[in-house]
């Protein structure tokens, strides 16, 4: 879906000449954004209790991430490698993960349910 | 006929805009406010028939009609009701019909209240 | 674990847009999902559906739909009431009021959930219940081409939170919603009628608002403008019961059901408050 | 936050000027222009957009997460003057609360288990050109399912309107059986002797 510009040396890796996504602009340091982003949304989530079913499963996906980031300075391999769309597309989605990290620490979503139903809410047909 | 249950209960809701009475009141108080103030750009802005007199009239009268209301949550939805009026006129979007139609039933006829006009006129 | 969803979509994905990524993508992660899938598919060994005229369902894919319920439901213990499949596969999230933000939130902004996508607002209206007015919200997941409806309740007087912070598409869907059934949406940038005419009042999709309406206009020739008036019908509105009085295709009632409730594990953390 | 909103109404040209937020400006310049219109004809546009701003704080909602919080109100739960229903269908009309008959030429009883609302009868006359049975009330065609008397009642009360409650006659099922016409213990049981 992007475009690539080759480098001549075999050594070094390509680099992204666009996204070719309307309104978003390549990113020229991935590595360093996505890291900042991950070790955020950790810190966040090492606030909440440990048996939290988000935060395990948050933390684990993370840290995957993060091994993968380490693994390779290859753009092309790390976008093959985590799946999820462009490198900048990955970004979006750490930022949105952070902000929802951050918002269920303010809103404790791990209490007990807030409200039962009224026994024929939802039941259908009445 | 099952008599209306007037039993005072009292209920833990959530809060429509307003937290508490006087909040609410406020939120009322401003409201009459606006319009009061509108009137005569509303007057203006749609060549209406009734003068500013009768339109302050009606706008009181208009709110002393729900003088015996006690919910909060309901006083909010009548202000965010009457609020949605005031912008309608205020933005210009209503059309004079609209406006007297609403406010002025000019063309509605009352409806008979003793029971020889009733006769006379063949209802109920 | 914790690739779970991540999979669940990826076995989904068979019939996504990206086929051959999801495909040539760590085979050994999906590994479990599978193993899970077979074992929790043999002792049952669903009798396969013959019958032409009925639809068929992929039992993966249903399987797929209830695991993401569950995951769903663990991860927001504090308002998710109730996870249900409806017309086979379809996944609902039934949630309290209160909890519209932040399950929205969780929809949009997770990594294993990603429904960027806000397709539709609907209200429904059932004046028997005490909290009469069912909000629906739809969801489309463009990564994992998966869908989800989130369903809340509120009544006349009950405010629900306003959307258009997280989904800018709310704000027409809201309004809609708020003319129809008027339901209060708090926090929304600007709610106002959106269908009806200015100055109409009530909320015409409300059970107990009249087919004919309260108002009609006519065009006055004295007055040279449209003038509105208390309806008054030509001839009455008649009401025929038409529907039968014996129960319809009761050989097609245990077949499909239109409701499938997805069992949710109440281990439920300490009470707080 | 209510604070905020009396200063803004009552203080006039008081109210402090550090918390710039449009609304409260809007609130304040109204205030202050206690001017007829015809003296600021040239200010208009800048009154009319005071105005519009006046008119939007009055539902602003300053606090964000205030919807989390309750309330507590007193008295029955009273919808009438936010339901949209014109006042004369409010105030005069009466209700009765019933349960539909079973059809009489069938013995399927799918459609009778709920309850129903329907309105008092009123205005009808006959139309002059084609002798129809004419109406003058809308909610002569409003027809709403309940599934209990006691849901049928609380939506009536909310919407204040007068009711009264039919409950249907149950019939207990008699055992009837030719056979029973010549049981040995039948006192009609006539001997042939």
């Amino acid at each position: 879906m992007a475009t690539w510009k080759a480098a001549g040396d075999a050594a070094k890796s390509a680099i992204k000449l666009s996204t070719n996504l309307t309104k978003l602009e390549v990113n020229r340091n991935p590595h360093h954004v996505l890291g900042s982003l991950y070790t955020k949304t950790l810190r966040a989530l090492a606030k909440m209790p440990q048996d939290y079913a988000y935060r395990k499963h948050t933390e684990a996906i993370l840290n995957d991430r993060v091994s993968q980031l380490k693994a390779t300075t290859d753009l092309q391999l790390l976008e093959k490698n985590i799946n999820c769309g462009q490198i900048e597309e990955v970004v979006i989605q750490a930022q949105y993960e952070l902000r929802l990290a951050r918002h269920l620490l303010e809103v404790k979503s791990w209490e007990g349910l807030i409200e039962e139903a009224k026994p024929n809410q939802w039941k259908w047909p009445m | 006929m099952a008599a209306r249950q007037t039993a005072r209960i009292t209920r833990e809701v959530r809060p429509l805009l307003s937290l508490d009475n006087h909040e609410a009141r406020l939120r009322v108080l401003g409201l009459y406010r606006a319009w009061f103030r509108q009137i005569p750009y509303m007057v203006r802005q749609y060549s209406l028939i009734v003068d500013e007199d009768m339109a302050r009239a009606k706008l009181r009268q208009k709110f002393m009609e729900h003088a015996h209301v006690q919910d909060i949550r309901v006083i909010d939805m009548l202000v965010v009701k009457g609020q949605q009026d005031l912008k309608e006129v205020a933005e210009n979007w209503a059309m004079p019909t609209h406006i007297i139609s609403k406010f002025f039933k000019v063309t509605v006829d009352d409806r008979p209240k003793d029971f020889m006009s009733k006769f006379l006129s063949g209802q109920d | 674990m914790a690739f779970k969803a991540v999979n669940l979509f990826r076995a989904m994905g068979r019939t996504s847009a990206w086929p051959v990524v999801a495909a040539s993508r760590s085979t050994d992660r999906s590994m479990p999902v599978l193993a899970r899938t077979l074992a929790t598919e043999a002792p049952e060994a669903p009798q396969e559906e013959t019958r032409p005229t009925v639809r068929k369902f992929d039992p993966i894919q249903r399987s797929n739909l209830m695991d993401y319920g569950q995951y769903v439901a663990e991860c927001l213990p504090k308002f998710v009431q109730k996870v249900q499949l409806t017309a086979g596969d379809e996944l609902e999230v039934l949630i309290a009021p209160e909890g519209v933000l932040t399950v929205m939130t969780f929809l949009k902004n997770h990594h294993n959930a990603q429904f960027t996508n806000l397709v539709d607002i609907a209200g429904v209206d059932m004046p028997t219940r005490e909290f009469r007015f069912e909000v629906v919200y739809n969801f489309l997941s463009l990564r994992f081409n998966s869908r989800i409806r989130v369903k809340t309740y509120t009544d006349e007087m009950t405010p629900i939170e306003s959307i258009c912070s997280i989904f800018p598409a709310a704000n027409w869907y809201e309004r809609e919603v708020f003319d129809m059934f008027g339901v209060f949406f708090v926090n929304h940038p600007d709610l106002r009628r959106i269908l009806t005419d200015y100055g109409f009042e009530g909320h015409p999709l409300r059970k107990d608002f009249p087919l004919s309406g309260y108002l009609e206009c006519r065009y006055d020739d004295e007055l040279a403008r449209v003038v509105y008036e208390p309806v008054e019908l030509a001839q009455e509105y008649r009401k025929f019961d038409l529907a039968a009085p014996w129960e319809q295709f009761p050989n097609f009632r245990e077949s499909v059901p239109a409701v499938e409730d997805v069992p949710l594990e109440k281990g439920e953390p300490e009470k707080t408050k | 936050m209510a604070t905020v909103l009396r200063q803004a109404l009552f203080s006039g040209i008081r109210a402090s000027c550090s918390t710039p937020t449009s609304s409260i400006v809007g609130v304040r310049t109204l205030g202050t222009s206690r001017n007829s219109h015809a003296k600021e004809e040239k200010g208009v546009d800048g009154s009319r957009v005071a105005l519009k701003e006046a008119s939007d704080a009055v539902i602003e909602v300053h606090d964000p997460y205030r919807v989390n919080k309750k309330i507590v109100v007193q008295g029955p739960n009273d919808l009438a003057p936010v339901v949209g229903v014109p006042e004369e269908h409010l105030k005069e009309r009466s209700v009765r609360i019933f349960r539909p008959a079973k059809n009489a030429m069938q013995s399927g009883t799918a459609g009778v288990r709920r309850w129903k609302i329907e309105f008092d009868t009123r205005q009808r006359w006959e139309n002059n050109l084609m002798g129809w049975a004419s109406s003058g009330d809308p909610l002569s065609n409003m027809q709403i399912d309940f599934a209990s008397k006691e849901e049928a009642t609380a939506f009536v009360e909310k919407h204040g309107w007068s009711y009264w409650v039919e409950d249907p006659k149950e019939r207990a099922p008699k055992v009837k059986s030719y056979a029973l016409n010549f049981a040995w213990n039948r006192r009609t049981r006539k001997s042939t002797k």
